[in-house]
């Protein structure tokens, strides 16, 4: 059985340092009109994005030729969790900040890194995932869009569906098969940079089940993308996406997205409540607390170069279990949910959006897969 | 570091050589393992967190995880921190073996006191009994020879003595960085660094037993639901391991209560979760006697309840979570 | 029995019938199907426990848990026991539509009442509200015509309105069989029926769906882990459903209120439980808007909540067992 | 998916009047010196089985001429959960009067019947069961004890384990090899009747791990058993066992294992404990009077003849994870835990005997694959 590492790793001082910045910048940027919600998903506000990119707080830890901020992954940490903490809208800048910059950045050609990192970092390019599509479910290796090489690039043609964002934002790393299935499932699939609002490219929103729209459904036809928009080597998507999805696995977003709930919570209970109220509050902050140190470990050890996988999968794994529980757990705690009050708006969105939680980057099964094999099992 | 790495391999040798199940069985039925105890001492050991020796506290928790490992059966934790207290009581560590207690009941005035302590560990076996009072505490030690001591044992089997005495006691100093809390902070650590390790120890025995064992043909661990059980054990092991280690990391600063509050109470869930799942996938083979898995799935039991169950720890934990308001939530969990 | 059946089999194809996708989805915009009310009133089913034809509220609380099979997006619960009220008073029903509220703020002397009522389904769209208030209870109606009405929804898009009235309401005669506390117990027990058949829904929806749907090259349901959780759904459903049947056999008996209390708190329970296996089984499909996984899942988080929540009946309940002290604990179980 | 079906079934009324009987016969012979627990396993106790069967209580459903009481199933369910409820030591007769009764009398020969189903139902003849073996685990076709055929009966050879008081019991009917193992696993097995006392038979007790020994390993070494104790037919053995098994499947044993320690509870919080305790002891009744309610519409199927397999799984899946979570939910519910108290001293005894709730007719895996299978979904 393979040791759980979790080294005792605590933010250093200069990352501490930014925290009343950022705090400040919330107090002073956050929209005063829509609930506050911890979910990253929630809240797609271009104009936020932007004075965040102004503070230098998208691709903080990006070198500073491409117009990131040369920061370490503590401080990132520092400012991704107040923002969730604060519940502020963070969905634009999101998935291009955490990762398609750095997918960028390891696997990009130069040309693709001069024109879109430096983009993200000002808060000016907002990118969608490309994986999930009608028929793949987890099973991302049954990826069947195809692109097929015409001249001076590909031909692409395929649907792509539970891309969030994808009608707001600028472009999408498809995951594409390239050459026909093999032997090796994993073999054949390539990553293209996709202009989500070019010829070929339908964009269709997918309603979800609280009246919003986040999910779209990708649809391309014909559609020509030039061979510059190639990241990496062609045929080596499966490696790629799986360290793609590394950069998902354990931060702060996998545990906070209810935490607005207790915040209303602690609101509403008000100052003295009785035994019961108290030990439930005091259990839900001893779980944010170790889950948090579990975190930042992980942080640490990615930030010395170590690949914790284990690690990580445990973060997420407990992480999805406990944010999933807590609106249900405070539910049952409250002494009254009274009509109209913020606790109970919170709530309900909470709840409403809860399904979703354990959709991204891998359901508990697939989780638990991956720790059993971290223990040797299979 | 690295001086802390040698001290906790002698400790991982020293325990591995003789907590055997027969040692274990013994100590059990009541019998002190003076043996164990003595090349324990000859170690160092349990001199840790004197400031003679200059170690520290954390290295005696570190200790006490790798003690955790091995169900080791002796007052470790005790004799570690009340070596401690002496030190900062300014009152050299005896040669002798001491124990630990919390005053449950207190008179007296002048030299003469009257004082009980209850469920303290090996008080039977050990020459002294180290406890603290009073507000700045005193630090006093008891000579077992000359206190009453009514042998019980909790649910794990070890020694939980009450300890009566009346007379004048030996005051050994007393010390203004502490309070009597503090202690009881220290020892609620204690427990989690102890469970941390059988917490550990669950999760190899279970595993081991999966690979092992063969059901309707292949290895239990081949079955997804056993994978996924085990997963969930593992979610379990590591969240108590971390939240043990920031709480020892605080040791001193004013966050210290706080994360010992976190910890214990997370520790003490884990407990729970951890011991159920590890006799689900060891089946009837460990609920026997014969095997090792209830020395470390019962002393979860046990360690959870001593010094603070989780609701206790949950309470406080909440009321100062509370205290600043909902908008101080997040700071108070980051601590900043 | 069999005219039973024969109610429930006509009640099962109206609802099968009308209740498709685009209809849930409209009156979750607001829309009142006024078609399927026609229907239903036309069935008679909304006079099911009326005296007069001779049917029964245990009657009524069967067929309701078919409409929750069918999530029907009708205010039938409160049809079916304003009806019931109304025989009681020896007020003939009525030929309008009718729904029912609780009072939650009431003054009045004389003739000339305040009253308002929260969540009242649909009361936008009908032409009656009834309700009870007073002791000996006095059965209410108001006509919407005469209220202020402001529209509302619960978390699952049903019509939950505010309704003030001020002035002269029809008093259609009193009731000593009842009580004000009786008419919330009955709408509780309307809540459980109701969330017995959506959880069916549930379960059905989610068994289907793992049968049918691909990954890695088999279906769903050849997973072991996903075996377990459907398992684990169906002892809910079946739990639920039992609770349920057992209230309603009570009807009329001391033991209601207590069976009423178990059942709304152990089919609350059910219900979180159910609706968070369902979308784990569901994944990304299940969460979209146009699947009807969500209409079940999100009429079981609100009906939950509606007429005491898990907490508020665990509390009674609880009370109610320890009142005998614990060696009467067994028989407060046991009822006898 | 096959529809799961509780029939809305109460106890008659017949049955009820037996309630107060039981209730003071409890009163009058329960031991005094023991902490009452209401796991079937715990107080082996043959004085009280006697009396219990000089009431008519053991065999109550078996038919006269055999020493039964010829009652119905509900009445047998009453005089059950009042003796569980209780607390009363049930261990000595339970196996004989719920599972080796019942089986004589359907596959048994006449001369079995006459000598043992009047001895059991007069409390003076205790069985134990012979299924398990070191290796087999769940996989009960996995037997590999063989009985040859010798002259007039069986030599047998070879190691039941887990057998709960073979060391007091007179009888063990084992389940063994008659011929050696073919394709189809389940055939070639067969029961015995074993006398515990005779010849060839070693019985040595097996600590568990609260110190006691219910558990045995029963050791055959060329025990000779005359060929009119095989029961039923010899190659019937497996599905034999399977109707046994169903025996043990769905009563009020299932799900009150743990019950002493709600009734300490209570006990100890007195008569008016805050609301999160009175909520916390209204859902374990909620969760009670449900459990019950779903055993006797089981019993009510099986004595209208049905076969409520599926409905029976359920509820022992359902009552397995209940009993467990009881001492578990009402030790952190317990506004204190005084040394000494009956409620600490009950709660620890369950604590320690909590892991074997699961192992009595099979674990939470094998319910939840019953459940599937009767789902559809395999």
């Amino acid at each position: 059985m393979q040791a759980l590492k979790f080294d005792d790793i605590a933010l250093p001082p200069e990352a501490e340092a930014l925290r009343g910045e950022v705090r400040a910048f919330i107090e002073r940027a956050m929209p005063q009109d829509t609930l506050p919600d911890s979910d990253f998903n929630q809240g797609h506000d271009p104009a936020f994005s932007k004075a965040l990119a102004e503070q230098g707080w998208i691709g903080m830890t990006w070198p500073t030729r491409y117009g990131g901020g040369g920061r370490t992954f503590f401080e990132r940490y520092v400012v991704t969790e107040e923002l969730l903490a604060a519940g502020a809208p963070v969905s634009a800048h999101w998935i291009a900040d955490r990762q398609s910059g750095p997918l960028l950045l390891r696997y990009g050609t130069e040309a693709q890194r001069e024109r879109f990192v430096p983009a993200i970092a000002r808060g000016e390019c907002f990118f969608s995932i490309g994986m999930s599509e009608p028929d793949s479910g987890s099973d991302l290796a049954s990826v069947r869009t195809r692109a097929e090489r015409r001249g001076e690039g590909y031909v692409v043609n395929g649907t792509k569906v539970w891309t969030t964002d994808a009608q707001r934002n600028h472009f999408i790393i498809a995951l594409v098969r390239t050459s026909q299935t093999s032997e090796n499932r994993h073999a054949g699939l390539s990553q293209l940079i996709i202009d989500l609002k070019g010829p070929g490219v339908t964009v269709r929103p997918i309603r979800n089940l609280a009246g919003d729209e986040d999910f779209n459904e990708v649809v391309f036809e014909n559609c020509f993308v030039g061979a510059d928009m190639l990241v990496g080597s062609e045929g080596n998507g499966w490696e790629q996406v799986t360290s793609e999805l590394g950069y998902e696995r354990s931060g702060p977003e996998r545990f906070l997205s209810a935490f607005r709930v207790l915040v209303e919570f602690v609101r509403a209970v008000g100052p003295d409540p009785d035994d019961h109220v108290a030990a439930v509050v005091g259990r839900l902050v001893s779980h944010l607390m170790t889950l948090r140190a579990m975190s930042i470990s992980v942080a640490g050890m990615l930030q010395q170069g170590q690949n914790p996988a284990l690690e990580a999968a445990l973060v997420k794994a407990l992480g999805n279990d406990f944010e999933k529980s807590v609106p249900e757990i405070l539910r049952v705690a409250a002494p009254h949910l009274e009509e109209g009050s913020r606790f109970r708006a919170t709530l309900a969105q909470t709840l409403l959006h809860a399904p979703s939680f354990t959709l991204r980057g891998g359901t508990r099964e697939i989780l638990r897969g991956v720790i059993a094999r971290g223990l040797g099992l299979r | 570091m690295s001086e802390t790495q040698l001290m906790l391999d002698t400790a991982e040798r020293i325990f591995a050589d003789h907590c055997d199940k027969a040692l274990l069985d013994a100590a059990e039925t009541g019998a002190f393992p003076r043996e164990l105890w003595k090349v324990i001492a000859e170690s160092g050991l349990p001199l840790l967190a004197t400031p003679e020796i200059g170690g520290s506290l954390t290295d005696a928790f570190r200790l006490l995880r790798v003690a955790g490992r091995h169900a080791v059966p002796v007052p470790l934790a005790e004799a570690l921190i009340a070596n401690h207290l002496m030190g900062l009581g300014n009152c050299a560590p005896r040669a002798s073996t001491v124990t630990l207690g919390i005053a449950d009941s207190y008179s007296g005035e002048g030299a003469e006191v009257s004082v009980s302590l209850s469920s303290v560990p090996w008080a039977r076996s050990v020459d002294q009994v180290c406890y603290v009072i009073g507000d700045p505490v005193e630090i006093i030690l008891l000579d077992v020879a000359d206190c009453d001591v009514t042998p019980g044992a909790n649910i794990a089997g070890e020694a939980r003595d009450r300890v009566s005495f009346l007379g004048v006691p030996d005051r050994c100093g007393s010390s203004e960085t502490i309070t009597v809390e503090t202690v009881f902070e220290l020892m609620a650590l204690s427990r989690c660094a102890l469970m941390s390790g059988a917490l550990e120890r669950c999760l190899e025995l279970s595993c081991d037993y999966a690979m092992e064992r063969k059901q309707f043909g292949r290895e239990l661990a081949k079955f997804q639901a056993i994978q996924h059980q085990l997963a969930v054990m593992a979610c379990e092991v590591a969240a108590a391991g971390r939240a043990t280690d920031a709480a020892i990391g605080c040791l001193g600063e004013s966050r210290f209560v706080a994360m010992v509050a976190s910890a214990k109470s997370r520790v003490g869930e884990a407990a729970g979760v951890v011991a159920e799942i590890a006799h689900q996938v060891h089946g009837a083979m460990g609920y026997t006697h014969e095997h090792r898995l209830h020395h470390f799935t019962r002393r979860l039991l046990a360690w959870r309840d001593e010094y603070g169950r989780e609701t206790y720890w949950q309470q406080r934990l909440g009321r100062d979570a509370i205290a600043g308001g909902a908008d101080a939530t997040w700071a108070f969990i980051v601590g900043r």
